[in-house]
């Protein structure tokens, strides 16, 4: 197992109210292994959301530096960041905000397609794509409002997946979802690490649904990571008092 | 600056805001349907005008300040005998023409420098800002009365003065809705899957903001209509022999003592169409999202 | 207080800027000074050169403008290239009239439209709200110089009941002003109508009725107050449009202000006269929309602060 | 058992649809008993915020009760005139909201309206009821409220906000208190935070608590009681710990699988299908599409029910295990 995702130092400063400066992110440095489902939990304005920005080439760091599959996004060639975004791909929060309401379904998760640079892996079809989600092809035709919250965010990960990402960035992928359904989604993702053979990024703020899917965990804390490990091993012996607190708090349901 | 071009808001009742669907497209109300149909009827006057151009050239110097409903001549004659009727209609058709055409040149720069200032990096935005707020200190209609000093009257003085001093509110509406709309995660999405800056305002930016923009187009179709009749009216518009609604009522004003009618029917023409695209442009944004247009 | 000073700043900027578009414009435009007083094809060129330097038109153009801005800001406009009187004394007159008309017609627009607007939407789809809906849409379509040529006709020419012409007392003020303040009345009274139906549905309201606070108490206090954000900033708006509007409708009823002297000066190519009105308008557009985006401040407390948020 | 303090007997609402009534909440029987916390739980849709506003007639426009009966503190609530309301809102029965940041108002300091609150039911000096917040937000735990009373509520944390507007709704000592999500916009331990002052001041003032939240977790640390919703109606009440224990009805079951957390690499649970919008609810039980074992009876529609194991209860085949 050797690294895909590499993060080291990173630092982001945000200008804050009357010449303040805000750190969102401070020295953070991990890595993720290949085929691993690595988890960030944290809460907001933990900097868990600013590490994933980096990562994806949206928002540029202050400091540090970040590689994923041996490309820094930051400062790679013109011919490796096109070539990045079939390395790293991304799932959002809110399935309502993350799909254009003007788009259909076949458009949207073939958007990225004309940007694909590697022609040696045949291009993909939307009813591949949907297929590879749990969505029938008809709905390829459908607006995303026509869809539910469960099936927006099936067809966003197929939208993804669409670019044959090696990395897969879930930014709380389930949290703006019912509970009912939340599991939906989860499963689909596990397995699909699994056939794909992805590396994802799960960030969440939820430490029931890390510690059931993550290999490797980072908790953050005002822009800094206060502990890594196995999930379970963090979260049933905290070491750090910020994830001790945080244990504490989260509401469980008596086991039966 | 905060300030913009603030346009009247409309009020959807309650009962409307559950549009009726078949298979994705709103069916239409009957008030649309009627007031698509006037629309029409003032493209045709628009397009025919110039054919019928003997009709509103015809002088009688015999028939001078008929009154309204005299035989042959509806509207009555004007004091060289010409037929008010027609050169109501002719001037309507010019007015009309002259406010599509700075309604799609303020609307082209405005969606431009909107979507440059609003997406493509602080110092476009810096720029933009500046060059609006400059053109923003000059009110509408003074602009235009300067822009007319400097080329000389005529229509496409009119048309030039008011698209460049029309555009500046608009493109600010529009880069608040671009600030809005980058922020959206499919903006986020589509950054990731490699679409590049022209793509996106292209691809997402522009269907989405295609409400806003027809709804104002509308709205500038009106006001442009107005500004032209008022410089022709004050003699800086459209130069005899072109028809003019504005020149029909500065004519009438000269002879105010002695016939009411030229300014009553001319200004009731003007008024009418005025409010047939002020409803057409509530419709729309009643059709679209009551929302826009309010902000401010 | 440093926003203050940016917002003054930024006004001084963008001031600087007009002050360079209406010297631009007026200056360098095709059809010079000197040829609109002196016919080019009968004067002898010495004479037009003569004349040239006596106005400073030989000068580099950037040297044109130092000396322009300089006279400007001591408060020499030059002369009219007519009647040979200084501009600031031409432009002090009717500047006065302009003030007193738009000012009468602003307080026209906003002590009546907001009132409206309040009690219509108070009254949501009551008889005063369908009145005012009609009336705010006719007097929006209806153009101001027509509305003024109505009046004139009516009025003046047939009742002869109010003046319509010229500036010889308070009476000649009550038209123009009416007609200048009907398309603002209608916009301020239709912002504010929705300002307030908006707050009125707002989360807000429903919070202080969870806590007994009374409907009336509610409107009066918290809805009106929030609903103040988007009038104020109309304020400034329509400061610029009454300006505007002022121009023509001081032609129709020969009312002696800026509006209708800017029209004669750009006519006649006057030139000083015209860039010293020009320049005079904008600054008082961007002097309402500095103070408009002061006063926002003053009124919403989100917009005012700028602290750190107390955790 | 005292005479409950809000009790819905057959209670249903709709929302008029024009040509006729949408139903959004129908055939609802629960009491709330005095000192009690019982929390109401349900997914997006399945009416809980709806039945926690009609406790202070606070409806939106257009949503009506249908029928059925509201007691609240033992009157008939559809006798209530604008002022009986506003008399009983407060006073007797408060509420608290999601987003503490659009449920107060921006223009005025958070004293001045906790201020408002008291002013609201009582003719105090400004300068008691001034005394009196101060109080009351030292009650709810806001460390220096001296400097807090005259702030903003943008000028605050979404932990503090909340905390002010626990203290607005509680200034007035009500007999009970309604709480919409008051959590769920905060982080988790800004939310335990605020449960446990919550809970401590139920203690202290002897409140009877209404606690809606869709996050069973929370539900099941604070309540005495829990009642689940689904697609408007009730489905199972029982006491929290028999319903985390022993629950009957599939949805129950199921909301209770997929919440929990299994041991690494075991699938997540969940109820298929999606939860239904009002115009598309089922004829017979409105679970049985998403149910994993439906019968021909369950296209009937279910009644509540009592069972001998306490509670009540809203289905043909009680406690049958639901094997995902």
């Amino acid at each position: 197992m050797s690294p895909i995702v590499v993060v080291e130092n990173l630092t982001k400063d945000y200008a804050g109210p009357s010449k303040s400066v805000r750190r969102a992110v401070d020295d953070v440095s991990f890595h993720v292994n290949e085929q691993e489902i690595f988890g960030i939990v944290g809460e907001s304005g933990s900097g868990k959301t600013t590490v994933a920005r980096v990562l994806l080439r949206l928002t540029r760091p202050t400091g540090g530096h970040v590689s994923v599959a041996g490309i820094d996004p930051w400062s790679a060639s013109r011919e490796d960041r096109r070539r990045y975004h079939e390395v790293i791909q991304v799932v959002f929060q809110d399935p309502y905000s993350s799909m254009d309401p003007r788009m259909r379904i076949g458009a949207v998760v073939t958007e990225g397609l004309r940007s694909r640079r590697t022609h040696d892996r045949p291009v993909p079809t939307v009813a591949e794509l949907l297929d590879l989600v749990g969505l029938p092809a008809s709905y390829e035709r459908m607006y995303p409002h026509e869809l539910s919250g469960g099936q927006r965010q099936r067809a966003a990960i197929a939208r993804a997946l669409a670019m044959g990402p090696q990395v897969l960035v879930a930014d709380e992928p389930v949290s703006a979802l019912d509970v009912s359904m939340r599991g939906q989604v989860l499963n689909l993702l596990t397995s699909l690490q699994v056939e794909l053979g992805l590396t994802v990024l799960f960030i969440s703020h939820d430490l029931g649904i890390v510690q059931q899917m993550c290999n490797r965990v980072a908790v953050m804390h005002n822009g800094r990571i206060v502990e890594t490990g196995d999930p379970v091993e963090t979260f049933e012996n905290p070491s750090d008092p910020y994830t001790q607190r945080l244990v504490a708090s989260v509401p469980r349901i008596p086991v039966s | 600056m905060v300030t913009s071009l603030v346009i009247a808001p409309v009020d959807v009742p309650e009962s409307r805001r559950h549009k009726k669907r078949i298979g994705g497209i709103t069916i239409p109300t009957w008030i649309g349907v009627g007031l698509l149909a006037l629309c029409a009827l003032l493209g045709l006057v628009v397009l025919l005008a110039p054919a019928f151009r003997n009709l509103w050239t015809a002088q009688d110097l015999r028939a001078t300040f008929l009154p309204p409903l005299s035989s042959g001549h509806p509207f009555g004659t004007d004091n060289l005998g010409r037929d008010l009727m027609w050169r109501t209609l002719a001037g309507l058709g010019v007015s009309v023409a002259v406010g599509l055409g700075v309604a799609f040149l303020a609307v082209t720069l405005g969606l431009m420098v909107g979507i440059v200032g609003g997406y493509f990096g602080r110092a476009a935005d810096v720029t933009s800002n500046i060059v609006i707020d400059v053109t923003w200190a000059f009110p509408a209609i003074l602009l235009a009365v300067v822009f007319a000093g400097w080329l000389g009257p005529g229509l496409l003085t009119v048309v030039l003065a008011l698209a460049l001093t029309e555009w500046a509110g608009f493109s600010r509406i529009i880069r608040g809705e671009v600030l809005s709309l980058r922020e959206r995660d499919y903006v986020s999405a589509a950054r990731v899957l490699g679409r590049n800056k022209v793509a996106i305002s292209l691809r997402h930016f522009v269907p989405n903001l295609l409400p806003v923009t027809l709804v104002l187009a509308v709205y500038f179709v009106a006001g442009a209509i107005v500004a032209e009749a008022g410089l022709s009216f004050l003699g800086i518009g459209a130069q005899p022999p072109t028809p003019s609604l504005g020149s029909t009522l500065a004519q009438g004003r000269d002879y105010l003592t002695r016939t009411w009618w030229p300014v009553i029917l001319a200004g009731g023409v003007l008024t009418l169409t005025v409010l047939l695209l002020n409803s057409v442009s509530d419709q729309l944004r009643e059709h679209f999202d009551p929302r826009i247009g309010r902000r401010r | 207080m440093s926003y203050v000073i940016k917002r003054i700043g930024y006004a001084i900027l963008i001031m600087f800027l007009a002050s360079l578009v209406t010297f631009a414009a007026l200056r360098v435009a095709p059809g010079s000074a000197v040829t609109s007083i002196l016919d080019p094809a009968r004067t002898p060129p010495e004479v037009i050169e003569r004349y040239k330097e006596e106005l400073g038109l030989n000068l580099p153009i950037w040297q044109q403008y130092v000396n322009y801005m300089a006279n400007v800001l001591r408060g020499n406009f030059g002369t009219s290239l007519f009647d040979r009187r200084p501009v600031f004394d031409l432009i002090a007159d009717a500047a006065l009239y302009t003030v007193v008309l738009a000012f009468a017609a602003f307080v026209l627009a906003f002590g009546l439209g907001v009132p409206a607007g309040v009690i219509a939407a108070l009254n949501r789809g009551g008889w005063f709200d369908r009145v005012i809906r009609w009336v705010t849409s006719a007097f929006m379509s209806i153009p101001n110089f027509v509305l003024a040529l109505l009046l004139v006709a009516i009025l003046g020419v047939k009742l002869r009941f109010l003046p319509v012409s010229g500036a010889s007392g308070p009476a000649n003020l009550i038209l123009p002003a009416l007609v200048l303040a009907a398309d603002p009345w209608s916009l301020t009274t239709r912002v504010t109508r929705t300002a307030v139906v908006e707050q009125l549905g707002a989360d807000y309201t429903r919070t202080l009725r969870a806590r007994g606070v009374s409907r009336t108490r509610i409107n009066w206090r918290h809805v009106l107050r929030n609903a103040l954000t988007p009038v104020v900033s109309l304020g400034s708006v329509q400061i610029r449009t009454l300006l505007g509007y002022t121009l023509i409708v001081e032609v129709i009823f020969r009312w002696p202000g800026m509006g209708s002297q800017l029209v004669q000066a750009i006519l006649k190519r006057d030139y000083p006269v015209a860039s010293a009105l020009a320049l005079l308008l904008a600054l008082v557009v961007v002097i309402a929309s500095t103070v408009g985006d002061l006063l926002l401040r003053a009124v919403d407390p989100r917009i005012r602060s700028n602290q750190a948020v107390i955790s | 058992m005292s005479a409950p303090v809000i009790e819905f007997k057959n209670f249903s609402l709709g929302r008029d649809i024009g040509t006729s009534w949408e139903p959004l909440v129908t055939d609802m029987t629960l009491q709330l008993q005095p000192g009690e916390i019982l929390g109401l739980v349900g997914e997006s849709g399945s009416g809980k915020s709806l039945s926690a506003l009609s406790c202070l007639g606070l409806l939106p426009a257009k949503v009506r009760p249908l029928g059925g009966q509201l007691n609240i503190l033992g009157r008939d609530s559809s006798t209530f005139g604008d002022e009986e309301w506003r008399e009983v809102r407060g006073a007797q029965v408060s509420m608290i909201f999601q987003d503490p940041m659009t449920s107060l108002d921006p223009c005025f300091t958070v004293g001045s309206q906790i201020v408002e609150a008291i002013r609201a039911h009582e003719d105090t000096s400004a300068k008691e009821a001034q005394g009196r917040a101060l109080e009351m937000l030292r009650l709810v735990g806001i460390t220096d409220p001296e400097q807090r009373f005259g702030a903003f509520p943008h000028e605050l944390s979404g932990g503090l906000r909340q905390r002010a507007m626990i203290a607005a709704a509680l200034v007035m000592k009500p007999t009970v208190l309604v709480a919409d999500e008051p959590t769920t916009a905060l982080d988790v331990t800004t939310q335990a935070a605020i449960i446990e002052q919550v809970v401590q001041l139920q203690q202290q003032l002897g409140m009877t608590v209404l606690w809606i939240s869709h996050d069973l977790g929370v539900v099941a640390n604070l309540a005495d009681r829990v009642a689940v919703m689904y697609a408007g109606e009730l489905v199972e009440v029982a006491d929290t710990k028999r319903l985390f224990a022993d629950p009957q009805h599939p949805y129950t079951m199921g909301l209770i699988n997929s919440a929990r957390v299994r041991s690494a690499g075991e699938p997540f649970d969940f109820i298929s299908g999606s939860v239904p919008e009002p115009s598309t609810w089922p004829e017979g039980c409105r679970f049985a599409p998403r149910c994993s074992r439906p019968t021909s009876v369950c296209q009937e529609h279910p009644a509540m029910t009592q069972p001998d194991s306490g509670g009540s209860l809203r289905c043909f085949h009680p406690g049958m295990a639901v094997v995902s």
